[in-house]
């Protein structure tokens, strides 16, 4: 059916839109309870295991002698990854002036925010001193000791710092107008906190002015930004000498890799929240329709990198490098290798299908589905090159434990609760840009009427009221 | 500017304030309270090192019987590494991985500290009185014959002293026992060149024919050869060396040519050789007895090849090489002696040096004491064999353990166990709670042999003749462990009073017997700076007497084997270096160390050739049992080319039930299992004769077999480089 | 004399534009447009138009913030290298432009982005106590005008907002 | 002080072992020593004494079966063995046995990647580990080619070393906690204190004065170990003998049969070990 529907009601009121969203964030319901106990859980299965970790070393993890990092740092580039989709979503999108990311970007950058507040544990998790971390921070030691600026873990923690102190603003002062908002329609405890949160907002022209300057000099600096964040991340790996590891393309597929996995959590939660909070007016299926395309286009730029890569392994024939592909193939790793080709590049084909993009339930397995595979790719980003390697001797296929997959999957739980506590206490649509969103549109649509938003019809000789004297 | 100790302090004074500071947390070296520092460094390791001022004192290994001279590292009063004492004859300096390890059994935490003895059933510690009157009035309650001594090799005045106790006893028996022997060779030696211990010049031989003899690993001096191979390797004209065994040693590791061989055929290998030399490449068979010249006429190269399962040609070409490469030199080991006709077969592989001319050339006459009462006294299984049948016919009444341990390398057949119930009165002096001892009824604690007096002469010496000294590198350990010497003096001043009641102690009795060396010796020197000469260098040069060695071959049997049984595969229970025959499985360094060939560790397991394994359905890391006519015992499987087809290698050294934490309960010890086979001319265990079968129990486990290394193949890399001799005589011209 | 300040909240946004169109036309004598303060629920470029040109700063505190981090970012890196004596160069102070490039890109971002946030407060008078004449409508659907007037000027501006079908007027006086 | 470095290096970029690594074109940083091994593969046969001696020497903990299986051992001087030579069905020439330790590369690839600087190369062109500095991401040891870098994944000052054997512990050189790095240091502390002695008489370390533990022990004398800044050191006339050169990512001799080389070279790194190749008579 060609019918070009609408990706939001434009005659939706005003006040309607507030009060939805203001509903979202009000006296949670049983399930939400039950969402939190189960995330507190899996943190608490994290606790435990870094405990045990801690007190006993990094053997606990089954790491060894070929295989010093695992799972850890895969998972560390995982959330690092998925913290791109916010970015995108908002600051690109912000740019290009398409204006359908106004229902969802807010859920998207707070993504962003917690997925790096999870990511940034990770190589916490995975120092074996953590008591020492702080050494990496380059403090100014009467021993005249500095971290290696040289080596690419300094330049993640430069990184990352930056990129969680450059998102968390960014999301925070995209939120001022609607904290405004909350601030005009709570008491108690809330009414304080916005009232502090809003910096005393009160949407006269000088603030909209100089906010609509801030907002777009943030996504200027946050694009690159969110660029520089995971070629740092990919240096991790291409700095080093190691076959697999020293690809020139890493940037590139690392960056894409992290827009795709964005992506597709974006649609895991675009679905969660319509589903929960009703949001179906706001995050609406031709908005699901345009991301998912988005997704698929990402997910065909993985593969072309991913594509090229092995194409210049293989043909570039270098000894160490080819054998380890194939083992990737044929060897141990094999199904973890062929599960990543089919979730990262044959599943996102379905993407391709509207009857698909329109199926809630449906998006909702496929984003999953697009999700393991990325978290499948980082596995085979790591623990490949260091099985196989340049020392024949020292080959060894390993499988993490017990402690090491418990600290994967509390990190879930983890960024699941920071999640929820943002969607109660943080409207997760903008309500300001919704607005924007429907006036504009009824605007270059040229109605005439469009320019009165309330319904409220009041004389014009009633008597007005006066304050003050 | 660069980093130096001075620049770096200045640079601390630079940086004002942290200076101050720096004087308390100077980094410093670990202390052993803690094991571990805590302050943070100035990324300059080498800066805060500051090595203490260690003594070195000279000593001598006791580790295996090679006797070679080692230095002690000793600071703090603490003895903390061991290296080879450059003045030593033997090992030149260097130390294998079993002597490095000795501070482990010195250190052990395992060990005897009281003298214990057996009250209703179990040991119970006891004071140095008690148990020494006990010892002696038990001791005094038997007549002659019935009391026994049992000990490791052993020599110097530490065998004077056995010697005179078993004199003063009344008794003949000395039981000498050792599991690495070389027993037969040595009979065969004596017959052939008139020399028990005949000085083998692997580094004058232009080509090494060893059959079975693993010099370099598990054999009566593996230093001293160890040296000789590199002479023999960077000579002139590289040496080649062929090895032909079952089972691969450390030395077949290295061999140019390495050729399995049907366990007990050398013999036949050697005849066949001896029948190409004399018939096709007519050396003179002169001095050859005739029964002899027809054995060898007998086997021609396909019976040969028949035989022993070497292919015609390859004998062909070593018989060629032999009589090429001369002067060579032939050698036999363990694998060779231990079988029936194992006399035999070393007599047929002697020939051939006979026959080469080796004689006097590769094969010189060894250097020897002119003390004949400190000769080394070598152990042998003969021995073990006879003690065993001594005690099961009740005939000893008390016996005294020391540096041996029967109750683990004993085979079951023996029935050992049984017999010792026999013996009223068993006195372990022992170091480690070990199988021996567990089964004594009382034990006696001793020095170990860094903290103890005495002296070494090996019974087979480099090039000089050296009676080598043994001195205290630390204080004693426990209060409660006495010198070896000390107790047998002990023993002896109850006996002999009039003769020892003089000696204070053993040190005493050395210093006496040092004092009454002859001047030749002394070389003019005072007691006192002769003594001190010894303590310093722990090498006395004693001007040797060497036989005048002959060369003649005596009449040996036809050794060759009828397949006894219907078992498929021949047991090989390989020594290794490293635990040796098991007494050193209780020092972790040689746990952990992997096996030098299948470098699995911590563990015992069974060598198969991958297509002997195949064909009975067997894989890597399986569990088998390997079961002959005395018994079976269950180990893991590890694959090897280095086997031969008809045989299962499971090397020694594990399967101890006592023998403190690092031994017990790893592995399984293939000794129990043997046949009770005899070499028939000296009467000798034949180890490597026993016939098994070995079937599959159950498949692969994590932690089955241990096995280092995750390829077994370089893949393509180019790590290990081969290349062929020619490259080499090229690249010397240049 | 007392001074007034007026908030006009309207329905319409055009009206309210129109409303200020009038007052920048000069309707009511002695009421500039400079004196006009525009709240909107939503940002709308093409309304406060009509306010006339208001220039923004913080472009010029996110340029500084920038150029701080480089020339800031690389001194200290540059200083921190050089004394660091040993480097993995084992005492040779190195200073390894390669990685300097990465990190005092970072360092760029950084600082421009904290510079515009912490500007974008200042120069929005945010921080500040709200006036008592803020309405919540302001943040639900309708425009409010603030102006501030003398006495006698306050009728004929209300006059001119009821033209525009003004919701509600708000106004308090000033001492 | 800071600001004279930075004056006087800034533009001193990283020298790659070809400008003599360390070295500058002022000259202002000459090696000290350059302390270098060669191993000759023909005389290697695998005894594990190099090992045993280096187990003693630098305190390495025991890790037990388990923890070895695991891959968790903490051999700094481990012999590789491989059976493939001109693919025999059975090993005809033996075993190729290759004793396996840190290379002490010039241009180590563990130093850049470090994040604390706990590795770095010193003076005498070793690549020091500073275990108080570690903090444990092991990324030096995922990059380092010859994986011969060991991690402490337990602590085992209390395990490996039950009362009284702590007291064989070498006071010289530490014992490693968990979640610290380490590896061959070449007998470090021998050098120091080799050094030291030589300060206080007042001369040059002689040659032959410094003899890492497992070149002391190895029964063959397979390996040589000494300073190459020494002219006449033996060491530095094997290497010259040898024709290998260092600082170069292959080396082209004009006697191509001389058996020098170096493993893994073609990555350039420089590693200070040469092994003469092993020597085999086809019969």
């Amino acid at each position: 059916m060609i019918v070009n529907e609408k990706d939001i009601n434009e005659q939706i009121k005003w006040a309607k839109i507030n009060t939805d969203v203001l509903r979202s964030m009000d006296n949670p319901r049983k399930s939400y309870w039950v969402a939190v106990a189960v995330c507190l859980a899996m943190v608490g299965c994290a606790a435990l295991a870094e405990y045990i970790q801690y007190t006993t070393g990094m053997g606990a993890a089954n790491l060894n002698n070929p295989h010093m990092w695992d799972m850890y740092i895969a998972t560390f580039v995982f959330w690092i990854g998925m913290s791109h989709s916010g970015t995108l979503l908002s600051a690109i999108l912000h740019l290009l002036h398409a204006d359908w990311r106004k229902p969802i970007y807010r859920f998207a950058e707070a993504m962003t925010t917690f997925s790096l507040m999870t990511a940034g544990l990770f190589p916490i998790i995975h120092l074996c001193r953590v008591w020492n971390m702080y050494w990496v921070l380059p403090y100014v030691s009467d021993r005249g000791i500095w971290p290696n600026f040289r080596s690419p873990l300094v330049w993640d923690a430069f990184a990352i710092s930056t990129y969680l102190s450059a998102s968390m603003l960014f999301l925070f002062i995209g939120m001022i107008p609607d904290l405004a908002i909350c601030r005009d329609n709570t008491t108690g405890w809330r009414k304080k906190l916005y009232t502090v949160l809003s910096l005393g907002w009160e949407g006269s022209d000088r603030q909209w002015r100089n906010f609509r300057k801030v907002y777009l000099l943030m996504a200027c600096f946050l694009i690159p930004l969110a660029v520089s964040v995971h070629s740092i991340v990919s240096a991790d790996f291409a700095m080093s000498i190691m076959p697999g590891w020293h690809v020139t393309t890493f940037p590139p597929y690392f960056v894409a890799g992290a827009l795709y996995s964005g992506c597709a959590a974006i649609i895991t939660l675009f679905i969660m929240l319509r589903y929960f909070f009703r949001f179906d007016e706001y995050m609406t299926l031709p908005i699901m329709e345009k991301v998912a395309k988005l997704t698929f286009a990402i997910a065909m730029v993985w593969t072309y990198l991913n594509l090229i890569e092995f194409a210049s392994v293989w043909y570039g024939h270098d000894m160490y490098n080819k054998e380890l592909l194939i083992a990737k193939a044929s060897g141990p790793y094999a199904w973890v290798f062929w599960t990543m080709i089919v979730c990262g590049s044959v599943v996102p084909f379905a993407l391709a299908f509207r009857s698909v993009r329109r199926h809630m339930p449906t998006m909702f397995v496929v984003s999953i589905l697009l999700n393991l595979g990325m978290f499948f790719e980082r596995w085979m980003i790591v623990a490949p090159t260091l099985s196989l390697s340049y020392e024949p001797w020292q080959w060894d296929v390993m499988w993490g434990s017990i402690v090491e997959w418990g600290m994967v999957f509390g990190s879930f739980g983890w960024f699941g609760l920071l999640f929820l506590v943002f969607v109660k206490v943080f409207p997760s649509v903008s309500m300001y840009e919704v607005k924007e969103m429907v006036y504009h549109r009824r605007k270059s649509a040229g109605e005439r009427d469009v320019l009165r938003m309330t319904d409220r019809a009041k004389s014009v000789n009633q008597t007005p009221s006066v304050e003050g004297a | 500017m660069s980093i130096n100790r001075r620049n770096f302090l200045k640079m601390m004074g630079w940086s004002g304030a942290g200076a101050a500071l720096a004087g308390c947390d100077m980094p410093t070296t670990v202390t052993l309270e803690e094991g571990r520092e805590e302050v943070v460094s100035y990324l300059a390791p080498e800066e805060y090192v500051i090595p203490g001022v260690g003594v070195w004192y000279a000593s001598t290994c006791t580790q295996c019987a090679a006797g070679c001279g080692i230095h002690g590292r000793v600071r703090e009063g603490r003895v903390l590494k061991l290296e080879g004492n450059p003045d030593s004859p033997i090992n030149k300096g260097k130390l294998c991985m079993m002597g490095q390890a000795g501070v482990q059994g010195h250190y052990n935490p395992d060990r005897i500290t009281q003298p214990m003895l057996r009250k209703g059933g179990d040991l119970h510690a006891v004071g140095w009185d008690e148990a020494l009157t006990l010892l002696n009035e038990k001791l005094g309650g038997v007549k002659d014959d019935r009391f026994a001594w049992f000990t490791g090799s052993l020599s110097g005045h530490q065998r004077v002293m056995v010697d005179n106790h078993l004199e003063a006893m009344g008794s003949r028996h000395h039981f000498v026992h050792e599991v690495v022997n070389n027993a037969v060779s040595r009979r065969v030696y004596a017959e052939m060149f008139a020399d028990e211990t005949p000085r083998l010049r692997i580094d004058k031989a232009k080509m090494v024919l060893s059959l079975g003899a693993d010099f370099m690993g598990v054999s009566e001096s593996p230093l001293l050869y160890s040296g000789d191979y590199t002479r023999f390797r960077t000579g002139e004209t590289r040496g080649l060396l062929v090895q032909v065994e079952p089972k691969m040693s450390l030395t077949g590791g290295s061999a140019d040519l390495w050729l399995p061989i049907n366990p007990g055929t050398e013999g036949v290998l050697a005849l066949g050789i001896a029948n190409l030399l004399l018939n096709k490449l007519k050396m003179s068979d002169a001095g050859i007895p005739g029964e002899v010249r027809r054995l060898i006429d007998s086997y021609d190269v396909n019976r040969v090849a028949r035989h022993t399962g070497v292919a015609g040609d390859r004998i062909q070409r070593v018989a060629a090489l032999l009589q090429e490469r001369a002067p060579s030199l032939v050698l036999v080991g363990p694998a060779v002696e231990g079988h029936v006709h194992g006399h035999a077969s070393v007599a047929a592989a002697m020939m051939l040096n006979h026959i080469l001319g080796n004689v006097g050339k590769t094969v010189e006459a060894g250097r020897r004491l002119p003390f004949a009462q400190l000769q080394a006294k070598s152990g042998n299984t003969a021995d073990l064999l006879a003690f065993a049948d001594l005690a099961a016919r009740d005939q000893l009444d008390a016996v005294i353990f020391y540096g041996s341990n029967p109750a683990f390398t004993a085979p079951a057949s023996l029935g050992l166990g049984e017999a010792l119930g026999h013996i009223d009165f068993k006195v372990a002096i022992a170091q480690f709670p070990d199988e021996t001892a567990m089964a004594a009824d009382l034990v006696l604690p001793v020095n170990s042999y860094l903290e103890d007096w005495g002296t070494q002469v090996a019974a087979y010496q480099g090039d000089m003749a050296a009676l080598q000294l043994q001195q205290p590198l630390m204080e004693q350990l426990h209060p409660q462990t006495r010198g070896f010497g000390d107790i047998v003096l002990a023993l002896l001043k109850q006996r002999r009073s009039d003769e020892y009641g003089r000696f204070e102690d053993y040190y005493g009795y050395l210093r006496n017997a040092f004092a009454n060396m002859p001047a030749a010796i002394k070389g003019g020197a005072s007691d006192e700076a002769f003594w001190n000469a010894a303590l310093q260098v722990g090498v006395v040069d004693v001007p040797a007497e060497t036989a005048s060695l002959h060369s003649q071959v005596v009449n040996f049997a036809d050794p060759v084997t009828e397949g006894s049984g219907s078992q498929a595969l021949t047991l090989i229970p390989s020594p290794r270096m490293g635990l040796w025959d098991g007494r050193h499985a209780n020092l972790p360094w040689l746990q952990e160390a992997p096996d030098q060939i299948s470098k699995v560790v911590w563990d015992a397991w069974a060598e198969m050739h991958p297509e002997t394994a195949a064909a009975l359905g067997i894989g890597q890391g399986d569990l088998i049992r390997i079961s002959s006519d005395q018994g079976s015992i269950e180990v893991r499987v590890t694959l090897l080319k280095g086997v031969n087809r008809g045989s299962i290698a499971v090397p020694l050294g594990q399967g101890h039930s006592d023998y403190g934490r690092y031994a017990k309960g790893l592995g399984a010890n293939p000794l129990k299992i043997l046949s009770p086979l005899v070499e028939a001319e000296t009467g000798e265990m034949a180890m490597y004769a026993t016939r098994v079968d070995a079937k599959r129990v159950a498949g692969p486990d994590q932690f089955g077999l241990v096995k280092m290394g995750g390829s077994d193949t370089q893949a393509g890399r180019r790590l290990v480089v081969t290349v062929p001799v020619e490259q080499l005589k090229r690249s010397r011209g240049a | 004399m007392s001074k007034r300040r007026i908030l006009a909240l309207f329905g319409d946004f055009a009206e309210a534009h129109n409303a200020i169109a009038d007052i920048r036309r000069n309707e009511v004598p002695g009421v500039t447009v400079d004196d006009v303060t525009m709240k909107s629920p939503i940002e709308h470029p093409e309304v406060e138009e009509v306010l006339g040109d208001r220039p923004v700063h913080v472009q010029k505190f996110t340029f500084f913030g920038a150029i701080f981090g480089v020339v800031f970012g690389f001194l200290f890196l540059a200083s921190a290298q050089a004394t660091f004596l040993v480097q993995p160069q084992g005492g040779k102070a190195v200073i390894p432009l390669p990685s300097n490039f990465v990190l005092v890109y970072e360092m760029l971002i950084f600082f421009a982005v904290w510079m515009t946030f912490i500007s974008f407060l200042f120069l929005a008078g945010l921080l500040k106590k709200r006036s008592r004449l803020y309405s919540e409508n302001v943040s639900l659907d309708q425009v409010g005008i603030l102006v501030e007037v003398d006495e006698q000027l306050a009728e004929p501006l209300k006059g001119l907002y009821k033209r525009h079908k003004v919701l509600e007027i708000r106004e308090e006086v000033m001492q | 002080m800071s600001l004279d470095n930075v004056l006087n290096h800034w533009a001193d970029y990283r020298k790659g072992a070809e400008e003599g690594g360390f070295h500058d074109p002022k000259g202002n940083h000459p090696y000290e020593h350059r302390w270098t091994m060669a191993i000759n593969l023909d005389l290697c046969n695998g005894c594990n004494a190099c090992s045993t001696a280096c187990y003693a020497e630098n305190n390495l903990a025991v890790v037990g079966k388990e923890r070895f299986e695991k891959g968790q051992a903490m051999n700094w001087m481990r012999i590789e063995r491989y059976w493939d030579h001109n693919a025999q069905d059975f090993p005809q020439q033996g075993a190729s046995f290759l004793p396996m330790m840190c290379q002490q590369c010039g241009s180590a690839t563990c130093e850049p990647v470090c994040p604390v600087a706990a590795t770095y190369h010193t003076p005498d062109g070793l690549n020091a580990q500073v275990y108080n500095r570690c903090i444990g991401s092991r990324y030096c040891a995922n990059n380092c080619p010859y994986r011969v870098r060991y991690f402490n994944f337990y602590s085992y000052y209390d395990e490996a070393w039950p009362e009284p054997m702590q007291q064989q512990l070498n006071p010289d050189i530490s014992v490693r906690d968990k979640g610290v790095m380490e590896k061959c240091t070449f007998c470090v502390q021998r050098i120091r204190a080799a050094k030291d002695k030589a300060a206080m008489e007042d001369r040059a370390v002689r040659d032959g004065e410094v003899m890492p533990a497992c070149a002391q022990a190895c029964p063959t004398s397979a390996i040589v170990f000494g300073d190459t800044q020494d002219e006449n050191s033996i060491i530095s006339r094997l290497w010259k003998q040898q024709q290998v050169k260092r600082g170069v990512a292959h080396q082209d001799k004009t006697d191509p049969d001389l058996r020098g080389y170096r493993i893994f070279e073609e990555l350039n790194v420089d590693p200070s070990v040469m092994y003469l190749e092993r020597v085999r008579e086809e019969i």
